[in-house]
């Protein structure tokens, strides 16, 4: 009787929590996302089942020697998962059209703004008394929307560790959703003439600036804001591995089995962080509706900035590639060629929006340093 | 929160943005011009070692152009991004 | 000269002990059952090396900071590598064969009963003092009946860890040997006639069923017994991201890159644990001896499971099958498979016994949650 | 080890024993109940989707139209980026 | 103004020491070496990526809890990132020609004359006062000589891990020049007669001597030299992996993923050593002078051991095959290939000079574990 | 340092080179003859098993010879190596 006892008071059942439920279906919705509406699956995916086993009642698997905060303490705590994603996504990266149009880096610097109109407000939100965000909060909130899930893993678990989870969430979310997001912004921000402008051929890059590019940069970065020096530095490593040409099979195992593996635990770490006491605040509820503003707004400054551009050149840009800004790659290139096609169907805008939005990706790690600088 | 903590709190913040948005464009202009010229020193160096090739003038001198202007656009960019 | 008596001094022949020497033995033992008698080498292989690394005497590679402890500490300690090969092996699985007749989880529930009977004679062992067991290694003992490696080994870290190296050792060894185990049991406890049995064909599963089985199978799980979670939870996850078809390139690595990565250093780490001084103990001897037993019982009460299923029932199974519950995937459903078509040369049971063999990987792991629960 | 001792031990290993299998055996009734249900239910689904098959034919031929288009144009988009 | 203050005093411009500034320069260099010179890019290149990030003035990648440090610690410091390189080798190592033709295992030991000697030389140079080495610093100096960056790597970790960049950085840079190095020792020290000596064809080697031989190899370490069983151990491993035939799956991962995941991060973590107040010593120039001359020592006594051997046998050997002694595997073997050729363009050596050349890898490992011996 | 320090570490350098090079022929003299003894044994039980095979006794007896000269030689080599 007392082992039945002890069954039934070990049971999930009797032990959970009404937070521990809600949020075993938030880990199903996520799943259903990736799976059913392919959001982003190599992310939510495992960070939905991270989620579900981290709000297991009596499970206690993110907590203590729980096996996801094995993963997380390890992983993220020491921030090598999202510089070795970092790394990869350097080594799936080709900086050629940038290199062939680099002025297109200008646009992924204005779609910045979204991420520090979001920090204000946050500010602002927190003066006026509807949230209680910090400086340091508000600054990982920002950094959402420079739309990439590695820097604001990376950012969260320096500056706003208890806000990893719904950041990460949130970021992965409306990578996913810019198709839904950015188009409207897109269209309400330009002309139907100024979407049909035709941009020149992208001329060809030679290997020696791809090989020269990655090495340049971080030295930049080091001159200038050593902060932002493992982000960028682990992108730029990736990157050189893969157009020196010299280190093939590293540079293989590093696009494939390394990123592979590290996605896996990244995902379910991050999940990890989805536990109910941590993740249902109203916080939370701040944190999606500012990432989303962070997109909107980010998306807004890549195309004004291309307008703006425009007035003073005579070689114009199609706005719509601005857009791209904020990186999301490969995603954002691909909603600009699409919402370009719309307006002139023999308009293709991949390529020159490939610029700004590998351009977005070095423009919000710059802004990451900035914030961990200051606030770190 | 009183609101001289508040001003504070938003003074920091506008603070933060100001040099952040001011530092990310310093930096990807300055990427923008040294990108540039590492191009044009590569591109002259291929030359150089390829200078059996046809000659490729205009299209030189129309690059040239090109990347007067784009200088002419950051320097007006910069400009509106100061004043704005 | 004195350099020659230091060096004489640190050489393996002049610190052996005699029990060193035997588990170098034993090591190549190992080596020689993996390597040409093909007895389960990814693992045994790996282990029989460790184990000759661990008793290299003065070498000290199995304690402190030698490097098999190390990987004994980081992974078998904190519990990351067999729940990562678990990952994998569900990454490998495919329950389709259970969807199709879900009554044969039943066969996969029976079989358990020789873990139980194995913890119930190591006990009765200890209690006429043949052997002085706890309540916690007789639990840990009886897993070796689930013929899980992953599962004996989660399990013995978490309940017997000194245990460990000759619960891996059995584990894997029968698991090996169940061709030679399980048809004479098979033959003694079925009719001719039983053999002869024909079963219909399974049906087809649809992918839609296939994801959401295991997320059901985790949320069951996740209800009624969260110490089986992280197991359970970890089979679900590679199951799912294999099932799911929206991470094949997550699914493909975990079932190559990483499986086998882990496999090794798993390995190498079990085979610390066969130290000399750990290793030759008399309740080493009961341990084969136990699990021997547990295999057998095992094996049948699978098949008498299916014998009284049949009595309730005009759908008739093959009792062959029965076997199969204790999982060893996929060696017993071929077993299955073998024994039926001597008694019928047109009678190919392989896919019917895929059935209980993935049900008993399920019910070894639920066994495993209510041992750690009620002892861990 | 005293009788007492013994006999306390054995009794716990048969509690174990008695729970451990009823519990198995309890969790694998349920899950055979709920993957029954879970598969009638898909199945029924499945057909009430596919039961008016023959209605989509306009829909699915629009779609392969979309798809080949994209093909075309994605092909167009790799033409030109290689200066095709 | 604050702020531009801060973030003026954080760059790395402010912060820069000139011996940073010239330890970029360095880390350049070896990037140039590894991409432009093809210099044993595998590894200069991640060496001269990791040189660069912990030269960054300020940003601490290096240090505390920076991520290289922490590869470092838990790659390096463990020992585990050489040793899972060495079991990476041995299963990329075939030792079919040494079983064809043992003897040349003696030109294997002769080369290894090249560490002592450098440690003689470190020890005398420190007595005469222009440098001043401990016997351990000489020791790891010495193993340069023995020409494999995993072997110098792991001795530098227990020895002297202060030094650890710079040795492992003359070790791979040396490998790299082996085709510059030897020609002229090895011209030197032969007649055009000797060269031109043809070999007799070598026998065909069953599985089971090639399964045999790395169990053979451990058992003879573990008996004499325990020290070294580390080493020699996860070498036999791998070559016991492949060889088997059993485990083909975990020798493909061992030969692909994993040595290439460990090598980047081997690589990045050696570059951590490169940092410049530990770098820039005279010592360090000491030691790239001495882990020359012990590549010159080591290929002269390779070549002056055959002919010493021709001396006593009717069978002779080609003196060519003496300097693949050193390992440097394969370079050194096709430098022998190489230069034969010049002297009889119908003599091939390559087959011939492996024999030597994977026993230059046992004898630095022997020569290894006496060094953590005496020394450790 | 002084004096005797420094003879004292030339002295310990000496001592493991003289122990650390002797030590490194020892084993792979050693290995030689382990290694030929194991391909010896492996060849002729590889005969045996293949013992329908023509007869290779000159082949055999030549490499009988052969194995002789080595040892022959690797023994000089030892009393070289400790004479010089
Ligand atoms: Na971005
Ligand atoms: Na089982
Ligand atoms: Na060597």
């Amino acid at each position: 009787m007392e082992h039945l006892n002890l069954l039934w008071n070990n049971t999930g059942l009797n032990q959970m929590v009404w937070g521990q439920g809600l949020m075993l279906l938030v880990g199903m919705l996520l799943l259903y996302l990736a799976i059913v509406k392919n959001f982003e699956p190599l992310l939510l995916l495992p960070i939905g089942f991270g989620a579900i086993l981290a709000n297991i009642p009596g499970a206690g698997i993110a907590e203590g020697s729980g096996i996801l905060h094995v993963f997380y303490v390890v992983g993220i705590e020491s921030g090598a998962f999202p510089l070795i994603i970092f790394m990869g996504v350097g080594a799936l990266t080709d900086f050629g059209p940038l290199l062939a149009n680099p002025k297109t880096l200008l646009l992924g610097a204005a779609a910045q703004f979204g991420i520090f109109a979001t920090l204000l407000g946050a500010i602002g939100l927190t003066a006026v008394g509807i949230f209680d965000f910090s400086l340091t909060d508000a600054a990982a909130i920002g950094i959402i929307g420079g739309a990439d899930g590695p820097t604001s893993i990376y950012v969260a678990s320096k500056l706003a560790p208890d806000l990893l989870g719904a950041i990460a969430v949130a970021s992965y979310s409306y990578m996913a959703l810019v198709p839904l997001i950015q188009p409207p912004i897109m269209r309400a921000l330009t002309t139907e003439k100024e979407r049909q402008i035709e941009m020149v051929q992208l001329r060809e890059v030679s290997q020696s600036e791809k090989i020269i590019f990655p090495i340049m940069l971080l030295m930049l970065v080091a001159l200038l804001l050593p902060d932002a020096a493992p982000l960028l530095g682990m992108f730029a490593f990736g990157n050189l591995m893969k157009e020196s040409g010299v280190v093939d099979r590293l540079s293989d195992t590093t696009q494939n089995a390394l990123i592979n593996i590290v996605t896996i635990f990244l995902g379910l770490a991050v999940g990890s962080k989805l536990m109910a006491d941590k993740f249902l605040q109203t916080e939370t509820l701040g944190i999606l509706v500012l990432g989303m503003v962070a997109f909107a707004i980010g998306t807004a400054c890549g195309v004004i900035m291309a307008k703006t551009m425009n007035l003073f050149s005579k070689n114009k840009i199609n706005p719509l590639i601005g857009s791209a800004g904020v990186s999301a790659v490969p995603m954002a290139a691909r909603v600009s060629n699409k919402v370009g096609l719309e307006s002139n169907p023999h308009n293709f805008l991949l390529m020159h929006a490939m610029g700004p939005n590998v351009a977005g990706v070095i423009g919000s790690a710059i802004a990451a340093g900035i914030m961990i600088q200051f606030l770190g | 929160m009183n609101m001289e903590q508040q001003t504070e709190l938003i003074a920091e913040a506008l603070n933060l943005t100001l040099f952040g948005m001011g530092f990310v464009f310093l930096f990807l202009t300055l990427l923008v011009f040294v990108t540039k010229a590492m191009s044009i020193i590569i591109q002259k160096m291929n030359k150089q070692s390829h200078d059996d090739d046809t000659h490729h003038d205009d299209n030189l001198s129309l690059k040239d152009e090109l990347d007067e202007e784009t200088k002419f656009v950051i320097e007006q960019a910069i400009k509106m991004h100061r004043g704005a």
